[in-house]
């Protein structure tokens, strides 16, 4: 962890506070927030550690060396929450689902057309048994496909484009900023918008630190709430903003980020929102029970 | 009988390479792994941002090279690698030599041995993260642990083939079961012990780069291949990366042969016989 | 015929083993080579094998001019012991380099029996090499050479570490293989009663670097016989001829009194 | 002066019956006994750390019987799971060792006894064999198919080495003088490495094989995070760390530690049979 | 004072190499062992010098019976190439031996060159093992266990691999070490001159299994010399009554002719 505790001049517990952030658009609201200064504004020194997964991040979480991951997926995240490996705070949301930042995607020539005709197909995803398969899955539930005819193959987002190319799979499952690259080079072709009905709007991922810290450092953990807060409110409401930081801490080259297709940056904590991840995995059977909303999500009592 | 047409055959006999043909050869060697992989990236079997062509892989980490952050990372990787290699080596041999050489505990400990040994050290990379933190000390951990057992199966075993008249000969002359290991089973098995360094050292550098991808915190050329992997067109990176991880591989390996040969010169006189 | 010509050998080291060797060797004939101690007399043996390759000079076979190892070779190494495959049985060991002669296995087995036999190892054919005495080890490689039935043997002090009776009857044996079979012999020995016995010729090494000090021709009649052949007066005195001579060879190999 | 080492009885006095029982029971307590009180420590230790990611052995031991092996005796207890990943996994590992082992017997032996083969390939194999397999991915993608093409590759790739090197290691220490007795005789090269410089390089290739062996347990688990993916025991370790199911990753390590003790003792039985009738390692054929 | 007493040793496949040998070994006396190719005169050697333990019966070495190693002693084996070390130079080879007679580097040194120049390889010093002749790689052994100055020295075979020159020289040097150091000396030999000319007594083994075939004391008179003492009736006596003994032991050894 970062350094000192103790009095600072608004009477932080912590000044300095270390943040693992992932490479992805998710996050990008927290270099919006750097740039603009917004965690000076609150006393708050931000150390950011790049990590390539949020799951990299959960022992360091679990054992204090870093203090919040920021674009932390919410299904790894509930389920370690439930398995009681950690127990989870969210300090604010990072970003929820709009549609077309996540497609199915087919090449040019594929005889897929529809939703309806993945059915007996392979799909690649990242992650199986994810945020992935689980948004995939209601969407196509909803469109009257059966998604248990649906094969799903791991393939990192990276290797997808080539996969797709040399038929090894019939369809991937792609994020930004994979996914207008594909599209340039392969000209592939969407056939299911991965941010359609019924899971627009569905939260993703978010920043999190573990209950204990909220506990130990409220004041630290309310400053960087607000601080976050308002980040995420300078990203939704500025598209640039967010281009702007993308080439330099996801690698995104500016022509790229001027093109893809934003998430969507809520501005509040909101366990309305949050409970519809939750209920998605319960019924997908990734959690057994709903966790208690209230306190995972942090309050701040300021 | 039969007549015998078989022409007489070089072998001991032939004119041993000199220096300039072993390197001649060896470029050849190379050049050839270089053509074959241009060809693959230009076959156009997928994109060729997918996979890029040898020739601008090459350009792309001879570039590297001037690159300072990249150095920085480089020596990250190296520190570690050197510091596992060497804790390794001084873990190994001794244990070597005492299971090689004292079957009783050998016996005691097979069990925890062969147990422990299939376990993937990098899947316990984030458990090892929560003892060990995700520095240093984690990645000197890990690669220790892998590159603990070439070294330690290439003593036992070296230990074994030792041509007991030459331990007996010791023996008459009143030398201690510990001398007659020190003096003679371990410099005969040493040329052996010297081949379980060379892949250890390799296994090593591969824990160093692997750990740091799939940990995926902190620095190292790791951590470059890593990011370099979750960009669009990262490929090409990621390529260049294994270049210079391949490139550090080659050069060690080649120190370490010339040490090897340096120092095992009866082994190698010996085995390569006569002028 | 063999012909070695001005052959000279010296080692990686710069260590000049033999140097300005010549000598002619007929088809048939066993030749004994006697010698100080680091002479040269290995190094020559193996420069004829091929297993060496001459420094200046050359070995000439029947008019052409060797490159490697001769056909029909056989070599029983002075280091006897190491030159045999502890993994194979004696019997293997012994039947191992008949596979060049296209026999099958139970044709190989059987001649490997019966050159264990002719050098009194009958008993020994199941039992491993490191599982013999250093003498009969010895005979093991003497038995691989003689099944080999080569046209050239090559021996490198064969009969050094068996009992005296045992060289006797080995002695013979040699004498016997080369008279039905006509194989070209050259043989190395320390025995000077040996070198006389066995010999057509003896050929006399002299030390640092080794050169030909001596080539005597013996000329004793009729077949040999341990008993008889050792009492003409021609046997002793080459005997005594060849004794003074090896004497006077070893100026380097003198052993502090 | 000290006198030293007291050499065993030449030949084992014949245990009664009794005193076989005795010893094998005696031997399998010398054997186990360490690693049961390894075992004791460990539970005694996560009791008293109570840490999630750490759960005590017992509790593996329930997660590994509930997960893998509650399943019909006639499936040797085995359940769907296991069937469904256990033999997919080992079938692959299996293959690719094999694999591993003929190409770097092969190899080693051409680097070992031929100077021309070794100045062509040795840089070519040293920078190859440094390569971290996982980056090597967007190579493999197009030469292999996703899925047991590639994952076998993987694993190949990583595990040839300790086979070749030491291969190439005993190829080239074969006494000389027994090489020599080889040309004297003119065996043919096939006869050279049949019968000599394989049985002479064996103890060293077996060194190899037993490292490639728990190696390729390793590189099964990774070779499973590989593109295209569906099973396996890797597969199994990753998901369960994803869903942070630690029992779950637990008994995977488990079994894999356990996998590779059984196939170890099996490669170490081949060993014995092979190398059996050799030179006794101590003393001139003193038991 | 050394005794075997009822010796008998099976080898691990069963093979029983010596049975029920008894022979008493005063302090400083030289005794010759002969005896026909494979009869046990290594395996007895190797049961004095504790490599290998007696199946039964046992050695007793001035009163005390010997488990393991003897204190002060000094081995010549038969396979001598084999027991020298390929990574020490002759030298190192030679002085190696010292550190446990807690002498300096300095010393050793001095020491080995010393046994090296006695065996007529001065010159030889700072080559390695494999660099050497057969002959001389012997001589080298020979120089180690010298150096060493042991009480108890068995030598199996030791001039078997040298030229007849370098054999008598060797010869008179071993009477020579015995004569000023006092040590015991078991020396096995296949030559019937030479285990009368050396030995105090000589001492011939039979085979299958091995054991004592006849031990007779060498009355030769003062010291003694190579060409008076050989000429010496009583010399020629024994040396005959040697060789029928050995002859009539080989029981097994027989060669086919
Ligand atoms: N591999 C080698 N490297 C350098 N010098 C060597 C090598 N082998 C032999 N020599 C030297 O060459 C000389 C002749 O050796 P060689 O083995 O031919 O002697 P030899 O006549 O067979 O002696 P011996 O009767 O003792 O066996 C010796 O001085 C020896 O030191
Ligand atoms: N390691 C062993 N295992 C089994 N049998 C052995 C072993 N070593 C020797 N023998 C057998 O023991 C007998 C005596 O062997 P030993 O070496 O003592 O004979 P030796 O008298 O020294 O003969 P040589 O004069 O030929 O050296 C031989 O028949 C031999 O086959
Ligand atoms: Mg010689
Ligand atoms: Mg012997």
């Amino acid at each position: 962890g970062g350094g000192d505790s103790g009095s600072g001049g608004d009477g932080l517990e912590k000044e300095t506070i270390t943040v693992a952030a992932l490479p992805l658009v998710d996050g990008a609201a927290l270099h919006v927030g750097l740039k603009q200064k917004l965690f000076e504004a609150e006393g708050l020194k931000v150390q950011v550690k790049p990590v390539q997964q949020s799951i990299q991040a959960l022992p360091a979480l679990a054992k204090g060396d870093v203090d919040v991951i920021a674009g932390a997926n919410y299904v790894t995240f509930l389920q370690a929450h439930e398995k009681g490996t950690l127990k989870l705070s969210i300090l604010a949301e990072g970003a929820a689902l709009t549609p077309n930042m996540m497609n199915v995607l087919v090449t040019p020539d594929s005889p897929i057309k529809s939703a309806k005709d993945l059915e007996g197909r392979k799909v690649a995803v990242n992650i199986p048994n994810n945020i992935q398969s689980l948004t995939l899955n209601a969407i196509l539930k909803a469109n009257n496909v059966d998604p248990t005819r649906i094969q799903y193959i791991q393939v990192p987002f990276p290797q997808m484009g080539a996969a797709l190319e040399k038929g090894q799979v019939d369809a991937i499952h792609v994020v930004e900023p994979f996914l207008s690259d594909t599209q340039k080079k392969l000209g592939a072709r969407v056939v299911v918008n991965g941010g359609g009905e019924p899971v627009t709007g569905v939260p993703i991922s978010g920043y999190v630190t573990t209950q204990d810290f909220a506990a130990k450092n409220p004041k630290t953990a309310a400053a960087f709430q607000r601080a976050m807060l308002k980040a995420q409110q300078a990203a939704a409401g500025d598209r640039k903003r967010v281009e702007e930081v993308l080439p330099g801490y996801a690698h995104i080259e500016p022509q790229v980020a001027s093109v893809i297709t934003m998430p969507d940056f809520p501005t509040s904590v909101n366990t309305t929102r949050l409970q519809r991840i939750v209920d998605l995995m319960t019924t997908a059977g990734l959690l057994k029970s709903k966790p208690d909303l209230n306190t995972i999500v942090f309050q701040s009592k300021a | 009988m039969t007549t015998q047409t078989v022409s007489a055959r070089s072998g001991r006999a032939a004119r041993p390479l000199t220096r300039t043909g072993r390197w001649a050869r060896g470029a050849v060697g190379v050049a050839a792994l270089f053509a074959a992989s241009e060809l693959l990236g230009r076959a156009g079997i997928v994109d060729r941002s997918y996979l890029p062509p040898a020739s601008s892989v090459v350009t792309r980490a001879v570039e590297l090279a001037g690159d300072t952050l990249f150095l920085q990372y480089l020596a990250d990787t190296l520190t570690a690698w050197a510091a596992g290699l060497g804790l390794a080596i001084a873990v190994a041999v001794p244990l070597g030599l005492l299971l090689g050489s004292v079957p009783a505990v050998n016996a005691a400990t097979r069990a925890i041995v062969e147990f422990l040994r299939p376990i993937p050290s990098v899947a316990l990379i984030p458990l090892a993260g929560l003892l060990l933190g995700s520095g240093l000390e984690m990645k000197v951990a890990l690669i220790v642990y892998a590159a603990t057992w070439p070294i330690l199966f290439n003593t036992m075993y070296g230990l074994a083939e030792v041509d007991p008249a030459g331990k007996d000969t010791l023996r008459v002359f009143g030398f201690g079961r510990l001398e007659i290991l020190l003096r003679v089973s371990l410099p005969s098995a040493a040329p052996f012990i010297a081949t379980g360094v060379r892949l250890a050292a390799a296994v090593a550098l591969i824990l160093a780069v692997g750990t740091e991808i799939i940990s995926g915190f902190g620095d190292g050329l790791g951590i470059f291949i890593a990011q370099a992997y979750s960009v669009p067109d990262g490929a090409r990176d990621v390529l260049a990366g294994t270049v210079w991880a391949g490139a550090l591989g080659l050069v060690i390996d080649a120190a370490l042969g010339g040490t090897q040969r340096r120092m095992f010169r009866w082994h190698h006189v010996r085995q390569g016989g006569t002028t | 015929m063999l012909e070695i010509q001005n052959l000279t050998h010296a080692y990686a080291d710069g260590h000049v083993a033999v140097r300005d060797v010549n000598l002619t060797v007929q088809d048939g004939e066993l030749v004994s080579i006697v010698g100080p101690s680091g002479c040269g007399k290995s190094t020559l043996l193996r420069c004829i094998a091929g297993l060496i390759r001459p420094t200046e000079g050359r070995i000439v076979l029947d008019g052409t001019p060797a490159d490697g190892v001769p056909d029909n070779l056989a070599v029983v190494f002075q280091d006897y012991s190491r030159s045999l495959f502890p993994w194979l049985s004696v019997r293997d060991n012994v039947a191992l380099p008949l596979k060049r002669r296209g026999m099958s296995k139970a044709q190989r087995r059987e001649a490997a029996m019966e050159a264990l036999e002719s050098v009194g190892l009958a008993h020994a054919g199941t039992k491993y090499p490191w599982q013999l005495s250093g003498g009969m080890q010895q005979r093991v490689s003497i038995a691989r050479a003689l099944a080999y039935r080569p046209s050239l043997l090559l021996m490198d002090e064969p009969f050094g570490s068996v009992d005296a009776q045992t060289r006797e009857d080995l002695e013979d044996l040699t004498l016997k293989v080369r008279g039905s079979d006509g194989m070209t012999i050259l043989l190395v020995t320390h025995d000077i009663d040996e070198s006389v016995y066995v010999g057509d010729r003896v050929v006399v090494l002299g030390a640092s670097p080794g050169h030909v000090r001596a080539d005597l021709p013996v000329d004793l009649p009729g077949p040999r016989d341990q008993i008889s052949t050792r009492e003409l007066p021609e046997f002793v005195r080459l005997r005594a001829e060849v004794g003074r001579l090896v004497r006077g060879a070893g100026e380097t190999a003198a052993v502090a009194k | 002066m000290t006198t030293t080492t007291t050499p065993s009885p030449a030949v084992p006095v014949a245990p009664g019956q009794g005193r076989r029982a005795a010893r094998v029971i005696g031997g399998l307590t010398h054997r186990w006994l360490p690693f049961a009180l390894l075992i004791g420590v460990w539970e005694l230790a996560t009791r008293a750390a109570e840490s999630p990611f750490f759960p005590p052995p017992s509790r593996i031991a329930s997660a590994t019987h509930e997960l893998w092996l509650s399943g019909p005796v006639s499936r040797l207890f085995l359940t769907d799971l296991a069937m469904d990943n256990l033999l997919p996994s080992l079938g692959r590992m299996v293959l690719a060792l094999a694999i591993a082992a003929a190409a770097g017997i092969a190899l080693g032996m051409a680097l070992g006894r031929s100077e021309r083969a070794m100045a062509y390939l040795d840089p070519l194999l040293q920078f190859c064999r440094a390569i971290p397999p996982p980056t090597l991915v967007p190579v493999f993608v197009v030469l292999f198919d996703l899925g047991t093409q590639m994952q076998v590759a993987s694993i190949v790739f990583s595990v040839i080495w300790p086979i070749l090197l030491n291969t190439a290691d005993g190829a080239r220490s074969v006494t000389p003088l027994q090489m020599d007795t080889a040309e004297v005789f003119r065996l043919s090269a096939a006869d050279r490495i049949r019968h000599i410089i394989i049985p002479s390089a064996l103890p060293k290739i077996f060194a190899g094989l037993r490292l490639a062996l728990s190696l390729s347990l390793i590189l099964m688990v990774f070779s499973e995070l590989l593109p295209g993916t569906v099973n396996g025991i890797g597969f199994q370790l990753t998901d369960a760390q994803s869903r942070s199911d630690m029992p779950a990753m637990w008994s995977v390590i488990v079994l894999l530690g356990v996998l590779g003790y059984l196939l170890n003792t099996l490669l170490l039985a081949v060993e014995r049979r092979t190398l059996g009738r050799r030179r006794p390692a101590d003393g001139k054929g003193n038991a």
